[in-house]
């Protein structure tokens, strides 16, 4: 699982949880961890927090809608897929067990990162002006080496490079994640949509994720599924 | 006029273009840049070459081919050429061999074919490979609107790569599968065509 | 001592040598190119560096990645930029900075320990990073099974980030003040008191 596909627009969103308090991010970053319990994070709770914080005017609403449609519906599935073992069964065993101490730990240092990040963020900023001289002298004609191992392996990384963003290394699960962004995003900004219609052209994996992500809503109480009749049409709509 | 143009004295825009430009740039273009009447940039211009004038420093200011240029003073060459013997040439980018290998691959290309395969745009990346002589420009993709120029490897690629044509590279089916082949097949097809595509993902982690 | 530096003053050599390098120049170079001691060269150094400042040039002398770069000044980049229709590239993501920290204070590293210290898989990052050149694989970790790459940051990172060297940046510990990791922990207690202990996998109701 990861939220990687989420930006970081979302960086001075904090939340008031009785299990947490602090930025948006890093509980998400303990709940990567394992080191909060997804049954303990209140879906609903989370998104009244963000409706509340979201400001439509600001210039990033968008993107910070988006990350956070994506980022919830991760916790969504994270939930659903905790709720079903059969989907994961490889929870047992090799399960770290932390102590308080080592968590605390591995969170500052995280937390380290996460101001280095920022620091280096304003250095380029600050630098990004310097345009380096443009004289500089071609290296003298047969001083370049190129690698031609270098060349296979670059021919063999384009060619074989789908043009759809690069999610084969996070497992087919992350693929739906994006999907489901924007399929939870769509339903949350522009009303009622047909399940049938939003699942149109996705596999059958990423068709039963969509399914289970909407009933997992529903049960959050985040959207409000519909049939006119048994086996009839399904239709997805936001809660007012 | 421009906003940067009050508080930065008039002659540090016209030496940071220079310094930015490898070509002599005309009076015009630096009006242009800078927002300045050709006027002040003459007015500039005097007092640059006062300061890059071979008795003042190591970089001088000359006017040729009607611009302006930065460049060594002649009296340095010696120094500038054994620097140039002892340094090292950058060693080239994983996205620039990217670049190479579609060329060398599927070229002539278009820059915006270039892209398409890659998936990103790669602009800025060939521009320095262009820089670098290691692709040219050897004509122009007339069946596309605006006449895009079409790249390809050069002589100075192939010595570079301690080769002597294209056939002493492995073959593109040696190293890709033939779903893949089929797949960059259809991406050129895609590329040639539609129009060239601005809508690739920037090139951004 | 070579002929020319008889003559020429010696921060022109210098200069000139400077211009004509779009890569840091270190001392070492510097002084093998001009024939000149170290010495004289840091001498040399010291005066150019007043006269190639911000205040006083569109120009200015950087030190950084272990070397010495003249740059165009920041002040003028929008007039620089407008001379040279560049698109600027694409800012890097958050993640990306964060990798690039994690390289910075932690490297050489390995794909998978960035991963650890971030909590999320960042191997797509990473090869971004490699594209952009700002990290490189310098080595491999034959301590672990499959000898995975080591990677760290690279002169362009330096650059990018105009800093001279690793001294450059604040310390880790500098960056979380222990107020702080006071909260982190309190908090943390708070939240394994009032919850079921979270040390065991979750169990299905």
């Amino acid at each position: 699982m990861t939220f990687e596909a989420s930006g970081r627009s979302l960086s001075d969103f904090t939340v008031e949880l009785d299990v947490y308090s602090g930025p948006y991010e890093w509980l998400l970053a303990l709940i990567l961890k394992e080191e909060l319990d997804i049954f303990e994070v209140p879906l609903r709770e989370l998104v009244d927090l963000y409706l509340n914080a979201r400001n439509p005017e600001a210039p990033n609403a968008l993107e910070r809608d988006t990350d956070f449609a994506g980022s919830a519906a991760a916790l969504i599935l994270l939930k659903s897929r905790t709720l079903s073992p059969i989907l994961e069964s490889e929870a047992e065993g090799d399960e770290e067990t932390i102590s308080p101490e080592q968590l605390a730990e591995r969170l500052t240092e995280y937390l380290k990162i996460r101001r280095g990040a920022q620091a280096l963020r304003e250095r380029f900023a600050a630098n990004m002006g310097h345009h380096p001289t443009a004289h500089a002298l071609p290296p003298r004609p047969g001083r370049l080496r190129l690698r031609p191992g270098l060349l296979s392996e670059a021919a063999r990384r384009v060619f074989s490079r789908r043009l759809e963003p690069p999610v084969e290394h996070l497992g087919p699960i992350i693929v739906t994640l994006q999907e489901l962004a924007s399929v939870i995003h769509a339903a949350l900004v522009r009303g009622p949509v047909s399940y049938e219609e939003l699942v149109r052209d996705m596999d059958r994996l990423n068709t039963a994720v969509a399914f289970a992500a909407a009933l997992s809503l529903a049960q959050e109480g985040s959207l409000r599924l519909t049939q006119a009749e048994p086996l009839g049409p399904l239709t997805l709509e936001p809660v007012a | 006029m421009s906003e940067e143009s009050l508080s930065v004295p008039k002659p540090h825009l016209i030496e940071a273009i220079l310094l930015s430009s490898a070509r002599p740039v005309g009076l015009g273009a630096l009006s242009s840049a800078t927002g300045l009447p050709e006027e002040d940039i003459r007015t500039a211009l005097a007092d640059l070459t006062q300061r890059y004038s071979p008795e003042n420093s190591g970089i001088v200011l000359r006017n040729v081919a009607g611009g302006y240029l930065l460049s060594t003073n002649p009296l340095c060459a010696p120094a500038v050429e054994r620097f140039r013997e002892d340094v090292r040439p950058t060693p080239l980018s994983g996205a620039a061999y990217e670049v190479l290998s579609c060329t060398l691959y599927h070229g002539p290309l278009t820059r915006s074919a270039i892209s398409q395969l890659r998936g990103v745009n790669s602009d800025a990346v060939v521009r320095n490979l262009i820089d670098r002589s290691l692709l040219a420009e050897v004509g122009t993709d007339h069946a596309h609107p605006g006449s895009p120029a079409l790249l390809d490897v050069t002589d100075e690629f192939f010595v570079a790569a301690g080769a002597a044509s294209r056939e002493d590279f492995p073959t593109l089916d040696s190293l890709v599968g033939e779903e893949e082949i089929a797949r960059v097949r259809e991406r050129l097809a895609q590329a040639s065509s539609e129009t060239p595509p601005a809508e690739h993902p920037p090139e951004a982690p």
